[in-house]
Formats: structure tokens, C-alpha cells, sequence
């Protein structure tokens, strides 16, 4: 058969004028008109564009398991997600680690290391009880999720899925960091290298917390769509692009000021920093079809 | 369509095990809180009955 | 076959959910023993606090 020319030209015109996302949102929604919901699909789907804001959260839930394949059950399984949710939230009041003055992100915390078994009795807590990167998530979920039990479980499926999926690939990603750069701009790694910079790196905050807390949540957003489809390489792509964008800044700097400054980096220019990295991974890794 | 049905079975039994598994976590909390609780009653009372013995 | 496989399902269903049921009925016992047992130690401690006062 032969191609809708009128079809060609519209997305043509819609990809100059930067309304591809129409395109984009129609074929989504065929997707999550199928029952079941076909996984591998919408994986490849928001492996390869940023996910309409309109149906992001859904998506997510149905990627992360919080939402079974079939449409049919969704009602039963939100039920059963909510109930869970408040049992464990009512236990945690009722031993008092809870109030009402309790912040969501802290409450989140204690139900997720309860549900883990990794609670520890009120008396014992300690400094190491308090799980940094997961509240960083936790406090960048919750600017982009209203609803506390959508926001709960989203947090405690995207730590448990990034923990379970690329938890032995995380260390590596430093040195893939280096590899990548040494193709795009070997000078500024060189630099980087020579002035102590690079073994200062804000790492953790940049791969284990998958930058919550150092981008704005618009921005953020559509790293984790990648992330929660199933590529953790999208973060080595992102700090390469912080490091691009900021280059000359930072070839003056100290370990010190470098690190300072990366991990608190200005919040005005993230929305092209981050298109930026995810074409440069499409670039070096391929425009995903079935890819990790 | 069999494997169809017994997938969506699937799916709906996970998530109410799931949250079946989190009551036996809550038991558990809940029982070891409730355990150091009356130790400390008893540590409490034993401590008592000193100073009443003592005054 | 199909008729089956959905009676089964909603049999394992249905096992699941009294399971659920008869776990939260032991969660919400072991809640409010642990309500009572505050309160008591509560008591007690401002009990102390007026023995030390009164002696």
C-alpha cells in the first residue's frame, strides 16, 4: 500500500513547527486501548519519546506492576494497592513513628522499611536509619505525583525495580561516564582528570538517586520515563551533558567547587540539557527497539 | 485465550497476596514492639517496688 | 475449560482475600493492645512523678 502522502506531510509539519507530540500522543493511546496491555510495547514507546504528561503516571504504574496488563482488573488492583497502603500507614501510626505533623516523604520511608523488614524499633533508630537517596525520590515523586498512595507506591516500585534491575550496573556507570566522554570531548575529560575533578563527581546523587534533588521535576520526569522502561544508561548520558553543557566553567574549577557546583547546578536551562542527553543515547546506543 | 484468563488471574492474586504479605509484616512489627513494651512495664513496676520498699 | 479456570481463580481469589481478613483481625487486635499498653505506661510514669513529689 502506498503511504498517506497528506499523513507524511502533516507530521512533516508537525515535526517542524515541534507538534510531533501529537503524533506521538495518538499512537500511545492506541497502545493503552489494547487488553492486556502489551509491556514490550509501551517500553519501546517511552524508551523512544517523551510520554504525554497526560498519561505519564499511568504508564508508570502499569511499567512498574503497580497495575496488572489487563485494563478489566485495574479497579480490583487499585483497591487492593489503597487498602495495603492504609494498613500500613495505620500500623505505623499506631506504634507511633507516625502523627499528623509526620512529613509524607518520612511516613514513605518507614512504611517502605516496614513492608522491607529493614524496621527497626522506635528506640533504636539511628542516623543510618534515615535513607537519603530514598527520600530524595521520595520528595521529587511527590512534586510530581498529588495523590499520596499513587505516590507511595510509584516511590517504593521505582526504587525496588531500580535496586532489583540495575543494582550490580550502578558501580559501572562511573567508568562508562569516562568512556563516553573520552568519545564526545576527550580534552575536557582529560582536564577533568588532570585537575582532580573527576573523582569528585557527584555520583550518587547523579546514579543513585537518579538525579532527585539536582533537577527540577519537569525535567527529571522524562529521565525517569526511560529509567522505569528499562535503561539505567540514560543517567550516564545526562551527567555527559551537565559536564558538555558546563565545560568551560569547569575546566577552571577545583575538585571542591566542582563538586559544590554539580550538585547544585542552575535550574534554568535542564529542559534542554536533558533533550540533549536523551539524543546523544539515542546517538551512542541506538534509537531503542527492544533495547536496555 | 485460556492463558489469557489465567494471566489475568495471575495479576489480581499478586497484588492481593501483596498485600496479604504486608499484614504478616505489620503482625510481625506490631508483635515486637508489644514485646519490648511489657518488658519495659516490668522493668518499670520491679523499679517501683524499690523505692516503695526503700521508703 | 474456561468456565473452570475462572471458577479456580476465583476460588485462590477468594482464599486470598480470607486470609487478608483473618490477618487484619489479628493486626487490629495486636493495635489496640498496643493503644492500651501505652496509655498504662503513661499513667505510670506520671504516677512516679507524683510519689517523687508527694515524698
Amino acid at each position: 500500500m502506498a503511504e498517506d502522502p497528506q499523513r507524511n506531510f502533516r507530521s512533516a509539519y508537525y515535526e517542524k513547527v515541534g507538534f510531533r507530540g501529537v503524533e506521538e500522543k495518538k499512537s500511545l493511546e492506541i497502545l493503552l486501548k489494547d487488553n492486556p496491555l502489551d509491556l514490550e510495547k509501551l517500553s519501546t514507546f517511552s524508551q523512544r519519546f517523551p510520554l504525554p504528561s497526560m498519561y505519564r503516571l499511568h504508564v508508570w504504574k502499569v511499567l512498574l506492576g503497580i497495575l496488572p496488563p489487563h485494563c478489566d482488573s485495574h479497579c480490583l488492583v487499585t483497591r487492593y494497592r489503597a487498602e495495603q497502603y492504609e494498613d500500613v500507614r495505620d500500623a505505623l501510626t499506631a506504634m507511633r513513628f507516625a502523627g499528623g505533623a509526620t512529613p509524607t516523604t518520612d511516613l514513605h520511608l518507614r512504611m517502605f522499611q516496614l513492608e522491607n523488614r529493614q524496621l527497626r524499633r522506635r528506640r533504636e533508630l539511628t542516623a543510618e536509619d534515615v535513607d537519603e537517596d530514598f527520600l530524595a525520590i521520595s520528595r521529587s515523586m511527590e512534586e510530581i505525583v498529588d495523590d499520596p498512595v499513587d505516590c507511595y507506591w510509584l516511590v517504593k516500585c521505582f526504587v525496588s525495580q531500580f535496586h532489583n534491575k540495575f543494582g550490580d550496573s550502578i558501580p559501572h556507570l562511573p567508568k562508562s561516564l569516562e568512556h563516553f566522554l573520552s568519545q564526545e570531548d576527550p580534552r575536557l575529560l582529560a582536564q577533568l582528570r588532570a585537575s582532580g575533578c573527576l573523582a569528585a563527581l557527584p555520583y550518587s546523587v547523579w546514579f543513585k538517586r537518579c538525579f532527585a534533588g539536582c533537577l527540577p521535576e519537569t525535567s527529571l520526569q522524562r529521565i525517569w520515563d526511560k529509567v522505569i522502561s528499562g535503561s539505567c544508561k540514560i543517567l550516564v548520558f545526562v551527567a555527559m551533558e551537565i559536564l558538555l553543557s558546563y565545560k568551560i566553567k569547569l575546566m577552571g574549577m577545583k575538585p571542591e567547587g566542582a563538586a559544590d557546583f554539580l550538585s547544585n547546578i542552575p535550574q534554568d536551562n535542564t529542559d534542554a540539557m536533558v533533550t540533549k542527553a536523551i539524543d546523544l543515547w539515542h546517538k551512542h546506543c541506538g534509537t531503542p527497539m527492544h533495547s536496555v | 485465550f485460556l492463558e489469557d484468563v489465567k494471566l489475568q488471574a495471575k495479576g489480581e492474586l499478586s497484588a492481593c497476596e501483596s498485600r496479604y504479605q504486608a499484614q504478616r509484616r505489620i503482625t510481625q512489627a506490631l508483635q515486637s514492639e508489644l514485646l519490648q513494651l511489657y518488658a519495659q512495664l516490668e522493668l518499670d513496676a520491679s523499679g517501683h517496688t524499690t523505692t516503695t520498699a526503700g521508703g
